[in-house]
């Protein structure tokens, strides 16, 4: 129990401190660190609807396209300046997920699909409606993330530190939020959704409420990504990929843990740019493919919840053998 | 205070109810007897919200209960358990009632979960996962301690005594009249012993094949030798 | 297998070419293209292009300079692609030639441009690219010089209605518009026909440009599969024009062997006719050192992945006689760049854009690609009025 | 105006019955397991490149190849099955993920074997046109499998009601306790209904690739074609694929003709939602789970 409370002070102190110490003049590998939070704060968002109120989206694409979007016009168009326009561009999402809604009373994979359904139409629509997003040529040079007493946030470690604080700060408020009654009614929402319907949950407004808030951070997350590559299209914004790789990161991971999705991001994209690009350049998705396969067949759970059983495993292990020597 | 007039459900064009008549009074306790099948769940599910009829009408208290969504009708006063315990997953024993008081009252009472705890013999329990870690009879306590967190006004028990051995049935049948006579609630309960129901109920209505065919005191629906032929004749089947 | 297995051998064998002769000294060259996903075809294309130039230039530096290229598969992807700009930074990459798509090509090249490296590219033509004050990024083709091929063959046809059928992707709706522009300031009527990248059947498309537009061409801006698509429309429609005129991924020998009978008399931008009749002897050097590396003949992906990179071979070794490669005079020397290359006369202006690049039209004729447009680059003429399904 | 519409209605319908070969396989799945297979598109495209390789390599007709294909996508999918199978939790939504990963892996398969390079045939007899009266245009190949189609739509229908396996594979889905009690083997009824779904990717496989173009990217947009044609049609309904998927080759058609062709995918999307939020069950939602 004790551990519970340290070992999540441990990694963030880690993350914010030795990450950027040990690995911060090594550019392209900070690159692919953030790319990696990047796809780790989609997870995050996108495993919080599954598990609290056991929704599956297959369009979270949707979400991060809108965020990037609304937050690139409103610093190009409107002069807004960056932080508030990617807080407009999670704005944005949640607004956007209101348009989706109606989904809300599908099943399981109805709903997942009809999210990507919309996914399509947002992609098709950023393409169509060429005086606000330009259309298909898409925008460049996008305003970069600004300089704040002194720091650049525009540096690969600057980036590092306001995704790190974005994800962290998604996962802090989704751990409260869990704790909280709303939370535990969610979280039984999963399995048992009618029984909390007869005691009086009104599960229709707190799952809506929950897709707003996943579609909030994605979106910032979205628009994150756009002042850092400082670029977007239609194609890229609304990219499959956006849906794809945190499913897999959150269910390597374990979606139903808190930290599940960002270790699993953390992990994946690490792992596949490092390790499987290397000797399989080309299909190494191929890869990515199987890990899902074999997580989904083996071990549903994740790898955060077998990593604690097989602590907690070994633990008793070695102290049933103290026993015996004694 | 729930009325329910000429209710009728079909599942696919099989009719499950048709022209259900259901009256529950203040402080009343009934029950709900007939033969597997005849549509008792059914008729709570109308009640509760789970099913949607495909005619009739029905009021609870003042309030035009088939335009309330679920939710609605639990934070109205309406609490029901189900025939298979559904205890919240993922959750413990505590915050099941936690969850249920939360949203069907709309405010927290630790104070006065403690005590339904301690009504149910659940206390010790308190903090086990109530998916996994329960008993039977502890699941049926639960059901009932859920439905009892919302402060409900009427309580529909779905065979809240099924599967439980005579002991347990015991105690339960003693701990729910201890329940009706000290709180008052209007209570309906599905049961097949009529032992049971006679000690409790002060009222049976009989269904059948989806129908109403009888609403009177438990003593004389069970000397009825009609409404008996239907009963046993389904039970010994 | 195919295609990218021998890329990764070719870069394998560059790589220990380079190990072998390590007296002479090695000159570290970067190179991020798409080898996965919807633009592998092209990306490998390109790549195959710029080992030639590779290997040509260490053929003739034996012993003084080895040129070592490193290849990072951006799948792609702008994150991945910036990823890789900045590991062959910090490798010490001397340049970076490559790039496929002007929304990878963008944020790698301002990757490139913050680590102070010369980038240099055909494979993207976003207007955009070469007006965001880059010193050190280069690019060889750009969208005029497309369109300008197009509108050309076109008006030598003197056609009076042209309807347009293009992709809704960045860079096709980019020419189909300038194209238009160029055409309507020709006095050439236009219809533009705007279609999403996943259409497979073109027939409810064609014919309106058969019983509506009844243009005398169509144009078409667009991918592979849907000229594919869109002929195999035609030759069932059989709509009444004199010509079929497309873009880049057309004129080509694969096109020419894969789809023989759906391209006849169809015109693409093409630089080489086909059979390749190499007259100058670096095209000759070209495709002969290409056919030895790839086994078959070069294409025009290769060849625009083999100029952008030889100008800036040739760029770096006159820096490196000057002693200024290590010292930022790179992009100096690729700007003093004005010579004859395979795809014509390349000299940039202070944006690093090329603007007397234009293209040239080939047209599918029986096993050739005959070069048709302009005149001093014909290698035959035309056949015209012809499409696919004239009889 | 007439003429366009009226070959707009003529190449829907033709498209519409090609789309419901790559839907079937689908549905059926769907209706005899409630599981929704996203790697269904990637078995269709599996048995495109098997007939490139059979066409290409060894001078077969795309036709002749198709019982070879078979047996590559019905191993395929039966190792598909086997997995599927292994989930002991909330089978629903874990096969969406799983399959869905299996789509990945497939696709990227047919990228390594057969490259990035788009593919259609090169025997001339399916690209010929069929004209009639001077107003309907296709080709042979169109004519080809939409006659197939219908037969096959008829065939599926016929095998689900009329014969015993059939029906023992619709009374797994409804029931499959009481399935077993009357004598049926669950598992052996449900890799029959993989298998026969497998023959009908590879039907819809050789159709794309001798009437259309292939590349490893196209499984995905045809899983997600196939979805939106189930959902139109009520899950499980199997004359409602055929009527469903002509419904979008209709409608996609009409869009064209009337607005934009850009706006195609956008229009099939929209009928898709306002289908699945005003009529979850579908547009022709008959003949699902009767008794």
């Amino acid at each position: 129990m004790r551990a519970n409370g340290i070992l999540p002070a441990v990694a963030v102190i880690a993350l914010y401190l030795l990450v950027p110490a040990a690995l911060g003049h090594v550019d392209y590998v900070m690159s692919l660190i953030v790319a990696a939070l990047t796809i780790g704060g989609i997870a995050v968002a996108w495993a919080m609807l599954g598990n609290l109120g056991g929704m599956v989206s297959f369009g979270h694409a949707a979400f991060f396209g809108v965020g990037a979007y609304v937050s690139a016009l409103l610093t190009l168009d409107a002069g807004w300046p960056v932080f508030p326009a990617m807080l407009a561009g999670g704005a944005g999402a949640a607004i956007a997920s209101v348009v989706t809604m109606p989904a809300l009373r599908l099943r399981g994979p109805y709903f997942a699909l009809s999210i990507l359904a919309f996914a399509h139409i947002f992609r098709i629509l950023a393409t169509e409606l060429e005086s606000i997003t330009r259309g298909a040529g898409g925008i460049l040079s996008i305003p970069v993330l600004p300089t704040v007493a002194g720091f650049d946030l525009s540096s690969k470690i600057g980036s590092y530190y306001v995704i790190l604080t974005i994800v962290l700060m998604a996962m802090a408020g989704y751990a409260w939020l869990r704790r909280s009654t709303v939370g535990l009614a969610l979280l039984a929402m999963h399995d048992t959704e009618d029984a909390t319907k007869v005691v009086g949950v009104p599960s229709t407004r707190l799952k809506a409420m929950m897709l707003a808030l996943s579609a909030f951070i994605t979106g910032v997350v979205g628009a994150f990504n756009a002042h850092q590559i400082n670029f977007l299209d239609p194609d890229y914004a609304f990219s499959g990929l956006w849906t794809v790789l945190p499913i897999v990161a959150a269910i390597f991971g374990g979606y139903r843990t808190i930290s599940g999705p960002l270790v699993g991001a953390l992990v994946i994209y690490l792992v596949d740019q490092l390790v499987f690009k290397s000797f399989l350049p080309h299909g190494h998705e191929i890869i990515l493919g199987a890990l899902l396969v074999a997580m989904i067949v083996l071990s549903p759970t994740g790898l955060v919840p077998l990593v604690r059983q097989t602590v907690t495993l070994v633990r008793q292990t070695v102290t049933r053998g103290h026993h015996a020597a004694a | 205070m729930l009325q329910l007039e000429d209710i009728s459900v079909a599942f696919g064009g099989l009719a499950a109810l048709s022209n259900v008549n259901l009256r529950v009074d203040n402080g009343e306790f009934v029950g709900l007897v007939g033969p597997n099948g005849a549509g008792k769940t059914t008729v709570f599910n109308v009640i509760s919200g789970l099913v949607k009829p495909t005619a009739g009408n029905a009021r609870f208290i003042a309030m035009d209960l088939l335009k309330q969504p679920i939710h609605a009708r639990a934070r109205a006063g309406i609490a029901r358990t189900f025939q298979i315990p559904q205890p919240l997953h993922e959750l413990t024993v505590r915050q099941n009632l936690i969850v249920a008081q939360k949203f069907g009252t709309g405010h927290s009472d630790p104070k006065r979960i403690d005590e339904i705890l301690d009504f149910l013999g659940l206390t010790e329990r308190a903090e086990r996962n109530a998916a996994n870690d329960l008993a039977l009879t502890e699941h049926k306590a639960l059901e009932v301690g859920k439905a009892l967190a919302t402060d409900p006004k009427l309580l529909l028990l779905d065979e809240a005594l099924a599967g439980l051995e005579t002991t347990g049935k015991r105690q339960f049948t003693q701990m729910i009249k201890q329940l009706h006579e000290e709180t008052g609630l209007a209570i309906v309960i599905i049961e097949h012993d009529i032992e049971t129901i006679s000690e409790l109920c002060q009222r049976a209505v009989v269904l059948d094949f989806g129908k109403v065919i009888a609403d009177e005191t438990p003593e004389r629906i069970f000397r009825d030798p009609e409404v008996m032929r239907s009963y046993t004749g389904e039970r010994s089947a | 297998m195919g295609e990218y297995l021998k890329t990764i051998a070719i870069a394998g064998a560059i790589t220990l070419i380079g190990v072998v002769g390590a007296h002479a000294e090695d000159i570290l060259l970067g190179t991020h293209v798409p080898l996965t996903g919807k633009l592998a075809r092209v990306g490998t294309g390109m790549h195959e292009g710029i080992a030639v130039a590779v290997d040509i230039f260490n053929r003739d530096n034996k012993g003084r300079y080895t040129v070592k290229l490193i290849t990072i598969n951006d799948e792609t992807n702008p994150a991945k692609a910036v990823a890789a700009v900045e590991k062959m930074s910090s490798q010490g990459v001397v340049a970076l030639t490559g790039g496929y798509g002007s929304n990878i090509i963008g944020p790698a090249s301002e990757a490139a441009n913050k680590a102070g490296l010369v980038y240099i590219t055909s494979g993207g033509v976003a207007p955009g690219l070469t007006q965001r004050g880059h010193k050190g990024f280069f690019r060889i083709n750009n969208t005029q010089g497309y369109s300008r091929a197009m509108m050309g063959l076109l008006k030598d046809m003197k056609v009076k209605k042209v309807s347009i059928l293009y992709n809704t992707k960045e860079a096709t709706s980019d020419l189909a518009k300038t194209v238009d522009k160029d055409l309507s300031g020709q006095g050439i009527d236009v219809v533009l026909h705007a279609f999403d990248g996943g259409t497979s059947d073109f027939k409810p498309l064609i014919n309106k440009v058969k019983l509506r537009d009844k243009s005398d061409a169509i144009g078409m801006v667009a991918y592979e599969n849907d000229y594919v698509a869109i002929l195999k429309a035609g030759k069932v429609l059989k709509p009444n024009v004199k010509a079929v005129v497309g873009v880049w991924s057309l004129a080509t020998s694969k096109m020419n062997g894969e789809f023989h009978d759906l391209v006849q008399t169809v015109y693409g931008t093409s630089m080489l006719p086909y059979p390749a009749e190499f007259t100058s002897p670096e095209a000759k050097d070209f495709a002969e050192t290409y056919k030895k590396l790839h086994g078959k003949e070069p294409d025009y992906l290769g060849q625009f992945g083999y100029v952008q990179t030889k100008l800036l071979l040739d760029a770096i070794l006159r820096a490196r006689k000057a002693g200024t490669l290590s010292t930022g005079g790179l992009a100096q020397e690729v700007r003093k760049t004005d010579s004859d290359t395979l795809i014509g006369q390349v000299k940039f202006n202070e944006n690093g854009d090329n603007p007397l690049f234009s293209h040239r039209m080939g047209q599918h004729q029986g096993e050739k690609v005959v070069l048709v447009w302009p005149e001093n680059a014909a290698t035959g003429d035309k056949q015209f009025p012809s499409t696919p399904w004239s009889e | 105006m007439f003429e366009l519409t009226l070959q707009a209605l003529y190449s829907g319908l033709l498209t519409g019955t090609y789309y419901a070969l790559v839907a079937l396989g689908l549905a059926l799945v769907f209706g005899t397991m409630k599981i929704i297979n996203l790697a269904h598109g990637e078995l269709v495209l599996l048995a495109a490149y098997v007939a490139y390789t059979a066409e290409s390599q060894w001078s077969l007709n795309p036709l002749a190849a198709i019982p070879f294909a078979m047996v590559v996508v019905s191993v395929v999918a039966i190792a598909v099955y086997l997995l599927i199978d292994r989930i002991k939790k909330d089978r629903e939504l874990n096969s969406l993920i799983l399959t869905f990963g299996i789509g990945i892996i497939l696709t990227n398969f047919v990228l390594l074997v057969w490259s990035a390079d788009i593919r259609s045939t090169t025997t001339p007899w399916f690209q010929q046109a069929v004209v009639f009266g001077d107003l309907l245009f296709s080709s042979r190949s169109e004519i080809l499998f939409f006659l197939i189609s219908v037969a096959l739509v008829g065939a599926t229908w016929w095998w689900l009601s009329q014969t015993w396996y059939g029906r023992a594979t619709r009374a797994v889905s409804s029931d499959r306790k009481a399935a077993m009690l009357m004598g049926v083997n669950p598992r052996q009824t449900e890799i029959l209904s993989f298998v026969v779904a497998s023959i009908l990717a590879t039907v819809a496989g050789i159709a794309i690739f001798t009437g259309q173009v292939i590349e490893p990217s196209l499984g995905h947009a045809l899983t997600v074609k196939a979805f939106i044609i189930t959902v139109l049609a009520g899950m499980g309904s199997i004359p409602g694929v055929l009527l469903g998927a002509i419904l979008i080759g209709v409608v996609e058609a009409l869009t064209v003709t009337y607005f934009s062709s850009s706006l195609q995918e956008l229009t099939g999307m929209v009928l898709f939602l306002v289908v699945l939020l005003l009529r979850p069950q579908g547009l022709f939602g008959f003949g699902v789970r009767r008794g």
